[in-house]
């Protein structure tokens, strides 16, 4: 499989303590191309994810972005990526709009219509202003959400964006998504349960 | 021991009770990990 | 996108957070002041002894009250998930922790330096060893912030952490301890506490030298 | 070039190793120790100062020498562990902490019963002994540091970051503790430990202090072993080692 375009993940061992986590997982995605991942409670979604990050150093293999290894390559790497964890990194006593212009606001100077646009996409808009700790779990998930198109990274590592949303919300999460990688962007989607992503997405199925 | 003996003493004794506990414990430690060792290699039959 | 920019952000949300917060960011101070109160509850109106005894009341009530407040520089973030946002920011994660033990500073160690004339009255500490107190709580917490920040860096995934980070950094933070109440003590007496400030001084600028690489090594541990 | 390096830190080569070493380091510690302690017991004549009381130094000052060199240990090789991310370094690093705080508690001990008689009371604030004190806290940090963590990888690195900081630390703790004490009072009365001790005194110390060693040596590989078993439970090597 050819990574030089893209994100590879290598023959990944994880240890957690006892238990193998991760064996020999190998993966590659390219430009154009979206990534569904499954498995079921414990398979090592998350911390699949969480190597592909470069958060989590496996034991065995490694992790390649444009055919060099991540870590020679981190801060780099890092501002092609936007990561959505299981949990939606919300600060609860700043408002959705706060919250994004921070963590956008790391990687490069954004405008607020900017970040405001990006709520709008993921249905939220009207919550800009709105301290995160009134919102419901869909709502801060969306917000999330907004984070990450607001990024403007080419790669997209999704840990259950789903969880919470009702069915509008999976509706445009999974247009947001096909609209990304029909525009060229790469995603991986960790999910465990069936989902309809409108591209053709390949799937990887984890075992344990 | 010159008035000192109840001084003397009780540090041998305390000491020579730490050498003797590092030695207990380090063997029960080792005994410990390989029967856990045993135990887990007749649980999985096979290696990694 | 530089690191200074950087920093002025996280520092500035850090900073906006705790005023959204403003009992938390009272809760150490409170704490400070009780502490001192205890003290001569306790004396049993031996108030003689409570002079030769301020600056140690003092240093220790200070000490106890940064440390209440470190166990949340990191735990947080770490919770919500945004910490692992920061680490995935694109910038060192040297500089983010930086920038997070310096905003904890300003509204621990700095607030703690503000309201450190009322308990100096209280426990009769004159006001010209004020400057010194001054001197040496200022670089004594900045200390303490950054030994903190390697000690809330390694339990930050605990459930249990606080005892534990106690248990950590307050045997790492004796010599400043010593030196802080050393110099505050000679400050009382008369004496020069210029060798007293100076040690504290080159503790202080030695911690947050190293202190910083010790505690982003120590994130990407327990952050695993 | 590492290579012999990587080979000395295999697992299977540690615990072999550590096996074969133990009775030697057992056998040297003993004949030392029992050497060391008729010698300063029986055959020392008494100190001119400090009397009989003298005769702790044989089990004290070696204590107290194994409480920072065992923390040096542990140091290093968590650091060994953490920078080259050798497991055996770790393994070494958590084998050396409980050896180790227990001789600082023996040194403790000793000291505070020694310093009855020589400075009319238990505890005197010494800096030594303080500093001997706040070692054993970084000791007890340590340990319950790495016990705190679920994974044993992660206690493990967040153990040696620890003790290196730790390590750092102690001359600091030390030097600021013997200034401290400075202040308090003037020259300290009586200091174990003299130079130009006569041969009949200074034998018996010398072979208390490599017979304290080779025990820590000893014991280091027995618990050394344990924590390789324990570590690689699951390789195929451990199941020829411990059914042989």
């Amino acid at each position: 499989m050819n990574t030089a375009e893209g994100l590879g993940v290598e023959a990944v061992h994880v240890w957690r303590g006892e238990r193998h986590v991760l064996k020999g997982v190998t993966l590659a995605i390219r430009p154009r191309e979206a990534l569904h991942v499954s498995g079921r409670n414990g398979s090592g979604k998350t911390t699949l994810l969480k190597v592909a990050c470069g958060l989590l150093r496996p034991e065995q293999g490694h992790v390649t972005w444009l055919g060099r290894s991540i870590s020679d390559v981190r801060s780099e790497y890092q501002h092609a990526l936007a990561y959505a964890s299981h949990e939606p990194a919300l600060k609860a006593d700043l408002t959705a709009l706060e919250n994004l212009r921070f963590m956008v606001g790391l990687k490069y100077r954004s405008n607020g219509a900017e970040l405001i646009g990006c709520l709008e996409r993921t249905g939220v808009a009207r919550c800009a202003d709105l301290p995160v700790r009134v919102l419901s779990a869909g709502q801060r998930r969306r917000v999330a959400m907004a984070r990450v198109l607001g990024m403007r990274a080419p790669l997209w590592l999704l840990d259950e964006p789903f969880t919470n949303l009702d069915a509008g919300g999976s509706e445009i999460f999974a247009a947001l998504i096909a609209e990304h990688v029909s525009g060229g962007g790469m995603a991986v989607v960790v999910a465990h349960h069936e989902l309809v992503l409108p591209t053709a997405a390949r799937r990887l199925e984890l075992p344990g | 021991m010159g008035g000192y003996a109840r001084f003397v003493w009780p540090c041998y004794a305390f000491v020579f009770g730490v050498l003797a506990w590092n030695l207990w414990a380090a063997a029960r430690y080792q005994a410990e990990a390989r029967k856990r060792a045993l135990r887990s290699l007749a649980m999985s039959g096979d290696e990694r | 996108m530089s690191a200074t920019r950087a920093m002025i952000l996280v520092v500035a949300r850090e900073l906006r957070l705790s005023f959204r917060r403003p009992d938390q960011l009272l809760q150490p101070l409170v704490f400070f002041l009780i502490v001192t109160t205890l003290f001569p509850l306790g004396l049993n109106l031996q108030l003689s002894l409570l002079k030769d005894m301020a600056p140690g009341v003092l240093w220790t009530a200070a000490l106890l009250s940064s440390l209440l407040s470190l166990e949340s520089l990191f735990k947080g973030d770490a919770d919500d998930g945004t910490l692992e946002q920061l680490v995935l920011s694109g910038h060192s994660l040297t500089v983010i922790v930086i920038a997070k033990t310096a905003a904890h500073w300003l509204l621990s160690g700095a607030a703690l330096v503000l309201a450190s004339p009322l308990v100096a009255i209280a426990l009769g500490i004159p006001v010209a060893a004020f400057g010194t107190m001054f001197a040496s709580l200022v670089l004594g917490t900045m200390t303490l912030s950054w030994l903190g920040s390697i000690g809330a860096a390694l339990t930050v995934g605990l459930k249990r952490g606080n005892v534990l980070l106690s248990l950590i950094v307050l045997p790492l933070a004796m010599p400043m301890l010593i030196f802080g109440a050393g110099a505050t003590d000679r400050a009382i007496s008369g004496m020069s506490p210029a060798g007293a400030l100076y040690f504290l001084g080159s503790l202080c600028l030695f911690t947050c030298t190293l202190a910083p690489f010790a505690a982003s090594a120590a994130l990407r541990i327990t952050l695993e | 070039m590492w290579t012999w390096f990587y080979r000395l830190a295999s697992p299977p080569f540690v615990y072999r190793t550590a096996g074969t070493l133990t009775p030697w380091f057992m056998a040297a510690a003993a004949v030392a120790i029992g050497y060391g302690t008729i010698a300063g017991l029986l055959f020392a004549p008494p100190d001119y100062q400090q009397g009989d009381a003298f005769r702790i130094i044989y089990v004290h000052a070696p204590s107290a020498w194994l409480s920072l060199f065992a923390y040096t240990t542990l140091a290093v090789a968590g650091a060994i562990g953490l920078i080259w991310r050798i497991k055996m370094g770790h393994a070494v690093s958590a084998a050396t902490a409980p050896i180790g705080a227990s001789f600082t508690l023996a040194a403790l001990l000793t000291g505070s019963l020694w310093g009855r008689p020589m400075w009319g009371t238990y505890w005197a604030w010494d800096p030594r002994l303080t500093s001997e004190l706040i070692l054993l806290f970084l000791y007890v940090g340590v340990m319950s540091l790495r016990a705190a963590f679920d994974d044993p990888g992660r206690g493990d690195r967040a153990a040696a970051l620890l003790g290196i900081v730790g390590v750092v630390n102690v001359p600091i703790i030390h030097y600021s503790v013997v200034w401290w004490n400075s202040l308090h009072q003037g020259a300290t009365v009586a200091k174990i430990g003299k130079p130009a001790m006569p041969g009949s005194m200074l034998w018996p110390l010398l072979a208390m202090f490599l017979g304290f060693m080779c025990f820590y040596g000893a014991v280091l590989c027995m618990r050394l072993r344990g924590e390789v078993l324990n570590r690689e439970r699951q390789s195929a090597w451990v199941r020829e080692a411990i059914q042989s």
